[in-house]
Formats: C-alpha cells, structure tokens, sequence
C-alpha cells in the first residue's frame, strides 16, 4: 500500500482546519490527489516495455514493484517504442518517443525524453533526428553510456547511424554513419559496442562533448550466415555474452576499447541439440553479476521458433559454464531479467491462458482447433532468481510486452 | 460440439451477463457537483491512500457501485488518488454506494485522472445510477478528462469518498 | 474477392513488355499494388467504430462486406473517435479525428477529415475547434445535414456547444453555444435536432453558409429525472424515435422545424416490465423505413444494467407498434444497425467468446471464478433483417466496437 | 484443480507452442532484395487478386512461410496487394518458400504495407529462415516500413511471388 501523500489538485488547505464531519464514526471526507513514486532502492521496480501491437501509436513502459505485485504507474511513449533506460545513481528514468503529427501520418518526431523518477513528469524532451530503428525485438535500440551522460540511438532508413544525445545539456549531439552495424552495447563510462553484418563489435568511444573520438573495428567473433548470434545479448562487467542460434555462448569483452573474443562455450550438450533445445523468446538471456549466473530462456522446436516463448529457464555458473540449475516457468516467457541486488529476483514477461490449461487441453480434445482462439494475455512473473521459486503473477500486466528492463 | 453447446448455453449466458460488465472495457466517470465543488462542503478531509474495508482493486469493492472505468487502485493509484504522472480531472460526476461495513450511503465522487495512455488494467463497470449524458450530474459515460488540464487523456478513475449521504 | 487493380509504388511499367517467366507452368511473379473500394452500390458496408480502449490514441473505423464477410479497409481516427459518416449520394466518407502533438499531452488538434471513398486517403483535414465531446456512447457525437453539405459536432469542455462544418467549402463554419443542450439529430435537408436535459429537442437551422438561421425550441416530451430516454435514437424520417431507461419509445417528429411529440408507446408489456426486460448495449435502436420495422437490443436485468450487451432482437410494427419477432443473438450484443436497400442487413457489433460457451460453463462448475478470464473478443454479426437469421460472424472485427455505421 | 491441471499441463503446453506463433501479435516483414528491385528480375509480372491456390486469410497458407505480421489478406488487400489508404513498403526482405502444389521453391517478397494504423487481424509469425537484424536480407522482426514514403507507421504485411527460386 502506498503511504506517501501527492498533491492535490484540489486547494482544500484552508479548510482542512475549520471542518468537521458529520459524525464521528463516519469515514473521512477525502482529497483527491496524485501519487508520486515510492522512495527508496529501485532494485525491484520492473519496467515492461509494451509494443501494444493493436494500437501502435500508443506503446507504453508499465512500471511494477515486483515485491508488491503492484503497478506503480506508466509512461506513455508514442510509436512503436516502450523503451525505457535507468541511470545509475540517478532517480531519472530515459525514454525514446515518437510521434506522428497525426497519429499514424504526417511530420514524424523523436524525441528522447527525460523523466522525473518520483512525479514520472517530462523534464526534458529532447528532439532527436526522426530515424530511431524500430523492430520487434527492441531490447538493444538504444542505451546510456555506463557514467549516465549520454543515450545513443540505433537509426535506420534503411541506412545505418548512430545518434547521441547528451542527457546532462539535454541536447542532441550529432548522428554518426555507421553502415552495416547497429544496436548499442555499452562496455565503459564512455564506451559502447555496435554490432556488425561481419560478426564484430566495432567500439565506439565518446569525448566530453558526446563526440565520437575513436572507433575500434574488432575480429569478427561469429559467422553471420552459419551461425548467427543473437541480437538481445547479456552484459558481464566489460564482456557482452551473445548466444547463437545453435547455443552457442560467445564471450565478448572490450579490452582497451577494443572487443575481443573471451571464451566460447555452448549452452546445450549434443545431446540437447539433437533434442532441439534453444534459446526461446526475445529477450533470452539475463545476468547476475554478484553470483556469475547466467539465466538463459530454453525451448525444444526448429530453427524457426527461435522466437517463440519459452517453457524453462536453464541456470548456469559464467565461471565454470556448466549448468547449475533448471526453473520450469508457470507461464510461457518472452523476456526475463534479473535484479541486480543480492536478493535477485528474476522477471519474466509472459503469457498467462486467460482460462486454465485443463480447459484448453479440452477443448482441444474435442475437437475445436486450438489456434482458433485467443487464448493468452501477457503477464509479469516473479521468481526468486536463486531458489527459482515463482513468488507471483502479475495479471494484464501490459498489452504486449516484449523487454522487461530495470533499474 | 453442437449439442454440448446449446446444453450449457442457457447456463453461461447467464454467468456472461455478469462477467461482460468487468470485460467490457469503456469509458471514463467523474458531475459538475463532484471533487471540484470540494472545498465549499464543510466536512474534513483527508488525503487516503488504498483501504482497509475491501479490496480497492476489485470490482467489486463497494465504492465502485457507480463506476465505469480502469480502476486507479490497479495502476499505481488508489480509490482516492491518481497514478504518479497524471491529473485529478477537474470535474466529476458524483454516485451513492452503501457501505456494507456501517450500512450508510456515502457520496462518491468519481474523479478520471488524466494525461497518460488508458491504465488497461481492471476494467470496472457498475453503473448503478448512471444516467445519459445530458445528465451530466449522473454520467459516467463522459469522459470527464474533458476540462481537466490534460483534456481528454483518460488514464483511470477513482472512487473518493466526499460524505455520508443526507437522504434525498 | 478483389478484382480491380490498384496502383503500384514500384514503376514496373516498362518492363513489364520484355519479360518472360522461367517456366510455362511457375505461378507468375506479381507486382504488389494497392487496392481500391470496390466499385458499385454500398449498402452492405458495414462501418465499426473501434474505440480501441487500450490504445486510446489510436482508434479506427473499420469497414466491411458484410456479404462476403470480408474488411475493406481501416481509417485512423486518432483520440477517442472511431465516427465516421456517409453523404448519400457521395462516395466519400467523412470522420471526426483528435490528435495531441505527443501522443497524450500537448497541442490538441480536431479535424472533420474527408476521405475519398474509392482510395481511402484523406482529400481534406479540416481544422475544429478542440472541444469535441468524447464518451462511451458515440452514436450522437455529430452528424450530417441531410443535404451533405454540414457536420454539426457537439463540443463538452465542459461547456456546451455545436461546431458546423462545411463539406462543400472544407472549411470549419462557426461554433454555436448550446448550454444544456447537446448530440446532434438530422431532421431535413438544413436542419437538425439537439436533445436538452429539460427533455426537449431544440431544432437547429443552417444557412446557406452554414450559420444558425433558427433555433426552435420544443415542448419537452420526456423526463430526465423520471424516466430519462437513451441518447442513441433512432431515425424514421423526419422522426427520431428516443427509448427511456424504461422501455417506453417517443417518437419526435420535426414539423416547420419545430419539434412535436408524435406518440408514445411501450416497447414491453407489463409482464415483460416485471421480468426485467430493457434495451441493452449502447447503440440499441435500429430502423429499416421501407418496412417500417424497428429492431431492438433487448436483455433481462436491473437498471444498472441497460448499458450491458443484449441477447436478443425484438422487432416491431412502426405503424401497429405489434412486437412482430423475436430475434435470438448468436453473441453477446452491443450496437445494431440495419442496411436501408430492400434486402437488409441486421449488423451487429457483438463480443464472441474466445473459447466455446461449454468449456467456459464447465470451467465455472468446476469452481473457477469465472469473471477472472478475459472470455470475449469483439466480432460482427450479420443477421438477415427480414427472417432473423445468422448469416456470417466476421471475427476479431475491431478491438473494441462501440458503434455501427453504415452508407 | 491443481491434479487436473497438471495432468493436462504437458499436453496443452506441446498446443499452445503451435498457438503462441500465431497469438504473437509482432512486428513487420519486407530485405533490401525485395520487390524495390523487381524492375530489375527479367520475369514476367502480374497485379495478382486473392491466390486460389490455398486460404489466403489462413497463416497456414504456404507463401507465408517466413512471415511475422498481420496477413494482408484479412485486412482488405491480398497477399500481393494492400489495404486501400495504405502505402507498399519501398524496401523488403525476402523468404523462400515451397509451393506444396507444384512442389517448387518461390521467393516471396514480404512487403510491409504502412501509413495507417496497425490491422490487427490474422496476426502470423512463422519465422522460416529468419534471421537476426544484422541479416537484413533475411530479416523479419524489422519494421520494414522504414523507408516508406509514410514512414514507420505499419499497417499489415503481403507474400508476393517473385519467381522460382533456382536454388543456392
């Protein structure tokens, strides 16, 4: 329950003192007010991002306090977006928006906006070229550098660049060409990696000003036509784990800002593999750093599944890479993240049946064709990241969530 | 499955009727009478947050006898407070629901917070007294955003309690 | 199943001439294009007005061949409109569109938008003041003189009042203050009614510029504090006929443009009174006028319920006001409208339930709380008008219809 | 429940894995290779309506093999043409598929169709030979819109034949 008072619209103040009730066991006359959010860590708060794919001009990141089970408020973020980033150390929360002038036609505008983290009120909304890249898996469109200073953006047009805006001046900084590579991974205060159609991740590293003062192309670190990794990788200190689309771990970490393949290792055993298991989802992978853990969304199907939801989360030590742990999910997951406090919990976004799975298998038996139905809602799952014990099911938790990201 | 079907229809037609009205997603809620005439009413007010005498995000909960709406106590408000972000809409519309803890009718002033997408989450329709819009006193099928300084931004709506009703 | 050939973005003209397939018998390669309206007459359109709650920003009209049971095409509406309106005699269509600058806040800007109805793109946006009233019930938000030529817009800020457009000149006319006095009402070529919380139909006449001429007020032929009627009425020539909350139908007739009560009736008996029966849904009343029939939402329940959808038609006599049938809904009903050509459609705007009612029944025995499930999606019924029976469902009609519009 | 429950669990689950494709309301299809390149492939082009070769409102349809989208088919346009008001995607990514009927690979042409609101029927994911979005030759979480003259705004996406695929 919330115990922290807003403000309210209403300007009651002066007659607060000189009222009485109508009689003493009556329940208090109230004052409509508006919430702010709750003080203290941030740790368990949850952000979906939600494509809202029935009303795209109207994506959305749903903010949850995983502990409560509770909603904590929304930002509304425009088109095709839902993207939200945490500065660390600081309470602002960053998003990328944008608007048509009339919904779906008309001038397009991007902005980046800065948000107080307790009013969840526009500080700052900092235009931005009108290019921003938007696509299904969203998880890697865009991030802040690690000091918090500056947002790079992912553009296509087809052609490729990179934007930067500066979060501290709240301007836009420059956009920088970068054909054939996207997606931001960042490795250092002033660092991020973008990766390539030739299986690297090129470093590109930023001056006081948000300029980009040095660019590192590395060795390609996987064949993009045999095996390619996926987008939605795992950070490790400087090293980003990416997983392929055979299981395949590969380890890549930025040494005097520039990306190295660490270590490859597999996630699946032949055996697995022959049993086609694989990473499901669209956003598979998560990290606890504290504890070296790995979390890994798994799935048996073809190569052609690679995106749908999966049915366990498979636990592995990052030091030795062996599997230390195997959490069956209550609902089929779509992205999972873990918290990065020492009583990490594990988010999942899933999708829950809206009547009960015996049912379903019923209806099933007699005859219906399943797929004809509408049958699953997304929902926010908690687990214990430790233990894997689920702890709780947040209902309608959004309209279609694709990333789960946090503070 | 033709004959299975028709068996229970008459049966879940019935259980429909009353689920339809939590499925059925809608509008806003909020009279001219409501939360903006506040300060002139001389009763004491305070600022509450969720509820002790039900659950505040239940259709059920007996507050929300005259709703139509996403209840605010599901998106990061409460019965008598709005989602960080948003507005308390200017003016509302006003219901009466008893409580069945001291057995009195209490006003109910039901105030859309505003400014911010639909909440989407615990779509709430009772409509005990609700009436058309030309009874703007009684409507809730108004979006009362109207007139609050978001405008029509309709995010969700609350149930706050202004007073124990004096009979009409 | 389309045939007229649209246009194609890609300019393939030229080469069309020089080239051959690789084989006789390979399905040949297409040029993508863009289709058309079909050509012909338009009575069996069907328009849902889609207030897309969980993505306000984004509602849509949504049109269909209810013969063929197939979508035609969407119209973006933004903010909470989904209204569309057909000139008769014209082929294109007009709506009513809100948009902020930033999705949900900022500038607010209203059009009345022309569309041309063979492209669907829009001919002319014309700017309204930003005060259109929006609600749950859409069907009396504005409405066209029966000339074509003005859209009258009823405007709540809270303040009352009613912007004309003219369609002719694409340009917004004036604004005209209506205190209490709200919903628009056609009743000839230049005039129209607005219902007044005195109970009384004020009657409005344009000019040939499209300023108020007159104002009639009438005598008031309801009590809205007795027995209040419902917004949505519905039209038999120069007559709306209003339901009340209890059943009883007033039919306004406009005589030298001043409203006159022409007669009340009940819709119910006694005994139906008794057992509860009311109008449901939120769009309740339709009309064919060549047979003088009119088709009514009927369900069982409390008053708190006349908003909820129905489960029957009941049709009757305009003339005897005989009930002279009984139409049972294959769903859930929430909005009905019926084709005016002499082989009439009952369009419905209804909600299906996503698995069939037996498992829905049994999982409610089996002890699950039943209003925990999401059950049902909104789909469009199409009833013969003259037998009553179910000719098509057109599934996942819209993503939430609140309104049915037709040519 | 819970006995009831499990026991159906593993069967239901091994359904909803073949259902979650095509509930999995997503995303965009169209590569750089697609049909913004027609003029340039020496075939013969036809301005095709609804296929008679299979259900063209179905996500079982053979064309859409490496779809994700909502079907065009179901939105007032075809699998090769789009829904009036809309605009084709100017660039795309392609897919092979096999034509069960001739037993013949086609190269499909997943143009995005944009400028108006999303369709939200038929929503199709089948994802055959997609590839991450580095690999924008074969890449269908893209919105592919990008680069229209209505710019990212999606609407539903087609399968148009571009000819016979002569192998690799």
């Amino acid at each position: 329950m919330k115990k922290q008072a807003g403000y309210s619209i209403v300007l009651t103040a002066g007659l607060l003192l000189c009222a009485t009730p109508l009689a003493a066991d009556d329940l208090p006359a109230e004052t409509p007010y508006v919430e702010t959010m709750p003080e203290g860590p941030r740790d368990h708060w949850v952000a979906l991002g939600d494509l809202n794919p029935l009303g795209s001009p109207d994506t959305r990141v749903v903010l949850f306090d995983a502990d409560k089970g509770e909603m904590l408020g929304l930002l509304s973020t425009g088109y095709w977006s839902g993207l939200s980033y945490f500065p660390r150390g600081r309470s602002d929360i960053v998003t990328l928006e944008t608007y048509f002038e009339k919904g779906t036609r008309g001038k397009r505008t991007d902005y980046a906006v800065i948000y107080d983290g307790k009013t969840l009120l526009p500080l700052h909304e900092i235009e931005i070229p009108p290019r921003r890249m938007t696509a299904l898996t969203q998880t890697r469109m865009a991030d802040l550098t690690d000091d918090g200073r500056f947002l790079a953006v992912t553009n296509f047009t087809p052609a490729q660049s990179v934007s930067i805006v500066d979060l501290a001046e709240h301007r836009f900084v420059g956009e920088v060409a970068t054909p054939g590579c996207g997606q931001i991974y960042p490795v250092s205060a002033r660092s991020f990696g973008i990766l390539c159609g030739d299986g690297s991740l090129r470093i590109m590293t930023l001056d006081d000003a948000g300029q980009v003062a040095t660019q590192a192309e590395g060795e390609p670190f996987f064949d993009a036509f045999k095996d390619p990794v996926l987008v939605p990788a795992a950070r490790w200190g400087a090293a980003w784990l990416f997983v392929s689309m055979d299981g395949m771990i590969h380890e890549v970490a930025a040494e005097n800002d520039v990306a190295k393949l660490r270590a490859t290792w597999s996630l699946i055993t032949d055996r697995e593999r022959k049993d086609r298991w694989r990473t499901g989802g669209v956003q598979p992978l998560a990290i606890h750093e504290a504890t070296s853990k790995l979390y890994a969304l798994m799935r048996q199907g073809g190569p052609e599944t690679y995106e749908e939801p999966a049915e366990e989360v498979w636990v592995y030590d990052l030091k030795t890479h062996a599997k230390i742990d195997t959490i069956p999910l209550t609902n089929l997951t779509l992205a999972i993240n873990v918290s990065r406090d020492d009583k990490p919990l594990l988010n999942a976004a899933a999708l829950k049946t809206v009547v009960p799975y015996w049912s379903l298998a019923l209806v099933s038996i007699l005859g219906n064709k399943f797929a004809d139905f509408d049958v699953v809602k997304p929902a926010l799952d908690i687990y214990d990241a430790h233990t894997g014990h689920h702890l709780r099911t947040i209902d309608h938790a959004a309209n279609f969530a694709t990333s789960v990201t946090q503070p | 499955m033709g004959r299975l079907d028709k068996w229970f229809e008459a049966r879940t037609r019935a259980i429909a009727r009353g689920t339809s009205r939590r499925g059925f997603l809608a509008g806003a809620s909020a009279a001219l009478l409501g939360t903006a005439a506040v300060p002139l009413l001389p009763v004491a007010r305070v600022q509450a947050a969720m509820p002790t005498d039900g659950d505040a995000t239940s259709c059920d909960y007996w507050r929300y006898c005259a709703i139509d709406g996403f209840l605010c106590g599901c998106c990061g408000g409460s019965p008598s407070s709005c989602p960080p972000g948003t507005v308390v809409s200017a003016v509302t519309w006003v219901g009466t629901c008893r409580n069945p803890n001291d057995n009195k009718d209490y006003i109910i002033s039901y105030n859309d917070c505003c400014g911010r997408s639909s909440c989407g989450r615990c779509a709430c329709q009772r409509d005990e007294g609700d009436m058309p819009l030309y009874r703007t006193d009684a409507a809730n099928d108004i979006n009362w955003c109207a007139g609050s300084t978001a405008d029509i931004a309709y995010n969700c709506s609350t149930a706050v309690i202004m007073g124990v009703s004096t009979g009409e």
